[in-house]
């Protein structure tokens, strides 16, 4: 049977003008990777948002993988972030083929 | 006003927007794609920027360009005070969306200015081509004015450094491609223009519609899941654009400007950006509320420039000019 | 049917048809990006519907529009009966599915509408402009027949309110951009339109080749996943269209309508949506099977349509008028 | 170390037609918002879908993050919508940061 | 209360042009659909990539919900994939309603 | 070179891709939705494959035609073996990489192939109408060699079947639509091309500008965040479409093509292929890396051919011919 590993994967909602400040911790907490996926419209405290590209305000989702001290060191370290922009962050344990690349 | 007003109104350009306003309104689900939207706003942006450039490349560069440059980049610095007084004490915000509210008001809309040209030129006042560099110039300093205000002079607030949000105000797309397709103009001129104006001169109105009939639906939608704007704030949305268009209008006749160059310097005064000053906001303020800042700009300021401001300030300049008199 | 018949075959917006059908066929990978495609059809819709406004603007209104209206309505309505019989009785389907499938081919398709057009104005038979009012009010009356029959009267089904339930049939997005770009076109008139016409008229058999190529794409890739549909619906979406074309251009020119505006009320009539009713379809009658009536109306009574159905319209309302001894 | 709290993420997948209903729910399940992203293709039990988007009978997903009792509250809401549109609703835990809000 | 069921849920990043392969072994695992989602960018040990539909060098995710010993199987069926392709794979389980379709 | 080659640079076509690589450079935020960018490829393709067909409908088929075919076959075929030694012996790459990166070298690139049409064609030496379908030919023998070479004879390696591999380089998005907009062009001819020329010609340039701002864009970000191009390849990517584009036109010259042909010969044999081949390259050989074929072909290659090399071959096949001489 193949084997699998336990890692943590993060995903978070963001500015997609913040992205960059979003990757560069990830690659502080010196996580191997990260993945982009795009966000059509959402609701939140600030009120519905939706084909806000053209003004420049819409969000996408950074997901990474992660084991998980870098995991809760990356969380640690965009807390600020999430306050501020009001990010949104979750993270779950799931298990990944080939965990030596994480 | 007289039947040129008018004919504003029977203009497919105006039409489409009323169109997307009526859409939201009555709930349709009508929706231009965002890639769609995002394309045609770029599009218009290489487009008015190439056609100044030409135009500059024709003309040359004389003292009424200068004249434009300076008085526009003035206005987009200390618009932005005029505008933070009347949003803390009348509007009743905080320091810091007032802040980012001015912000707005001191700087452009791009898509106010490009249907005010088509306008112009349907009334025969064509305004110099130079003023799309005015543009570009004025998109800048009122965010600067607008961060001062906001966090006080000194501090740096919860943002990125000074020296990140400069590179992302002075590169930002619109800026970049503005100046860029305007320098390609005046580098290829009217004969390079040649081989490409099916493209960029031909479609333009066209692609113009369809944007405002986006632009229209997108407003509508906005204000009709609004809750942070009061009446208060609501007034100054047209109050601000009214003042800063004659005040705009009125220095640019004073100077010496041309009819149709001083009313566009008095829409580029009048207009609110929506596009590239909410997002330095969000990079530099992000505690402030974008539920105001592009409501009140996008929603109600933006409109009310397209449908009546523009108008006015057309015929005001016209007025001061005395240009009104010999045909068009 | 004559050389006109064949000229059609050598016209780029068929043969781009055909070649988006062959390259589904060869399992090539080539595909339009959703956004584009959507953005096409929203901009030929705005086309269609503006130069229709501007023709009526130019003709004015006589009792030929209303006649053409009429009778549109009225077939919109009636034609679900005979489709639905047709599929429950021969068709094997059961009431639910029969009546989903029934609203598709009472109402209409606005690209072989749109094609239908093109071809006509080739063959020198052009429509009256008030025919994309006539497409517009035929799309809804058939949603309203065929959810009738499918839930039998006074019942309502798992879906939603009827109050919703019209509005989104009112208001969808085809609806209200048709009607709305229709107005636009009345109000603005040629002089208006003269501005625009760069983007929306010569431009626009182009975007059309562009979107049969996908629309080529799209139904041919469906008919090779298909599983639900049987030689006897497959007979049926063939059956249905020449029916149905027939009487809509024999009551057309029993009517007195123009040779180009007949054929063109054969093409409605013959049309089966996809766009329109099957989004409603979805909302209203949720149990019904897209499988079935999206195959049936988009691979196959469209490319019939396209390919053939529109040619033997053309040339049954010559016969009748007689209008093809003239010159054309 | 920074605190992160257990709440339950949802996810729907609907027609991007009868996506009002979903986010609809969500309100009424008094959740705090709604993320909406992108889908391109599938294939269920009624075979395969793609690029939709001109037949608006494309899908999207719906995601939302909300405690436990509101998750089982929204689930039970829209049950039926699951079963006579064939709706696809999966959930699971995970952990947020500033649990406060949702 | 609304009863649900547990099964994995599977997210492979793949290729565009290479979704065929993963949908292919999602059929042969006899699991009763997929779904596929954009991806905008990402980073991982090969650099960055973005922007790359016009060379079709694009991703995307694949996700599929299925009992625990299907999911395996697919796992296992696809793991050469992952290795030369750089695929990335996460599962993890979720709470499914009407269970019986997966 | 002389005047027209000056001329090249003050082209918006070319300035636009300058405005995309500065841009990047400065790390603006400037970019276009992907699904434009594929739209406008598409676009492209469609276009340069009907003008290229109604031009063969025009001059009919003659021995030229066969002779360029048979060249670029040929030369498609033969490339990816110089390549390949340069790549493994200066390069230091592996076997896999250099038969990887070979096969981009012997395949095409479209935009610079229709960037170089536009040129040729402003320097008064259209090439045949012929050569998109040379183009297309040329795009897959190149695939094949290198696999072979990558692979050795025989072994088939860790991807597909080689008939799936086939199938997907024959019915590839690109050659099928270039082929089929070429065959639409010779069915329809240039009276079914006028219908949609203010789609496909008009727009074309414009459309270009932006497509080239676009890969400006891209190739330039692509540079700057690639870590395994060593100054080796970095040469390679330089000196192959170098020595390709001298051979390539030198030897459609001694066969007896017109200076503009010989020309686009040559520029197909120096461009590198960044669409089609990386996309084969990744079903078929997934082990290699794209960080170097796609940096070499896209971001050193491609712009050099561009800036650079079209107006070189563009000199030698007018040297070579003595077409210079005579008036444009
Ligand atoms: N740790 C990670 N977390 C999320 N996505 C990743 C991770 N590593 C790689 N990826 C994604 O997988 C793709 C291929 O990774 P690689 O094969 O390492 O180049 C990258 O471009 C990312 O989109
Ligand atoms: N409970 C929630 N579940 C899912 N997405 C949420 C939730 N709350 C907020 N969001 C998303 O986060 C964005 C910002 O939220 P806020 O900062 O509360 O305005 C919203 O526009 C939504 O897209
Ligand atoms: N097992 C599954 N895993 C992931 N997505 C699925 C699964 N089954 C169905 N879907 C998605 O749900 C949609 C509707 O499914 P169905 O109602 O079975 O036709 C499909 O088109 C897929 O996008
Ligand atoms: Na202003
Ligand atoms: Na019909
Ligand atoms: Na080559």
């Amino acid at each position: 049977m193949i084997e699998t590993v336990i890692r943590k994967r993060i995903e978070i909602l963001t500015d997609s003008a913040l992205v960059k400040r979003v990757t560069d911790a990830i690659d502080r907490a010196e996580i191997t990777g990260w993945t982009v996926t795009p966000v059509s419209s959402g609701k939140g405290r600030e009120g519905k948002w939706r084909e806000e590209r053209v003004m420049g305000t819409d969000k996408v989702f950074v997901l990474t993988i992660a084991p998980q001290d870098k995991a809760m060191a990356l969380a640690e370290d965009i807390a600020p972030l999430l306050t501020t922009h009001g990010f949104l962050l979750t993270m779950w344990d799931v298990e990944v083929i080939r965990g030596e690349r994480f | 006003m007289d039947a040129s007003a008018l004919q504003t109104f029977t203009s497919p350009v105006i039409l489409f927007f009323v169109l997307g306003i009526l859409a939201a309104f009555a709930r349709s689900d009508l929706a231009i794609p965002e890639a769609i939207a995002k394309g045609m706003s770029l599009y218009l942006m290489a487009a008015i920027g190439m056609k100044g450039g030409v135009a500059v490349s024709e003309s040359g560069i004389d003292a009424n360009v200068l004249t434009a440059l300076g008085l526009g980049i003035a206005a987009s610095f200390v618009m932005p005070f005029f505008a933070y007084a009347l949003l803390k004490g009348f509007g009743k915000l905080d320091r810091l969306n007032a802040g980012a509210v001015a912000a707005h008001y001191g700087s452009v809309s791009v898509v106010t200015f490009v249907t005010a040209v088509e306008i112009l030129e349907i009334q025969g006042k064509p305004p110099g081509g130079y003023m799309v560099a005015v543009m570009a110039a004025m998109e800048t300093p009122a965010i600067l004015t607008g961060l001062m205000l906001a966090r006080g002079l000194g501090s740096k607030g919860g943002g990125q450094s000074t020296g990140e949000m400069l590179h992302e105000v002075f590169f930002n797309s619109s800026v970049v491609l503005l100046l860029g397709a305007f320098a390609i103009g005046i580098v290829s001129g009217a004969q390079g223009f040649a081989e490409v104006s099916p493209f960029f001169q031909a479609g333009f109105k066209g692609v113009l519609c369809i944007f405002l009939l986006d632009m229209g639906l997108i407003a509508a939608r906005r204000i009709m899941d609004a809750r942070a704007v009061t009446w208060r704030l609501a007034a100054i949305a047209i109050a601000v654009p009214l003042v800063n268009g004659v005040i705009g209008t009125s220095a640019a006749v004073a100077l010496g400007l041309d009819v149709g160059s001083a009313a566009a310097l008095g829409v580029l005064c009048a207009s609110a950006s929506y596009i590239a000053v909410p997002a330095a906001m969000r990079l530099a303020l992000p505690e402030a509320d974008p539920g105001i800042y592009l409501t009140m700009s996008l929603s109600i300021t933006f409109p009310f420039n397209i449908l009546i401001n523009i108008g006015l300030i057309s015929a005001l300049a016209t007025a001061l000019t005395g240009a009104g008199a010999g045909p068009p």
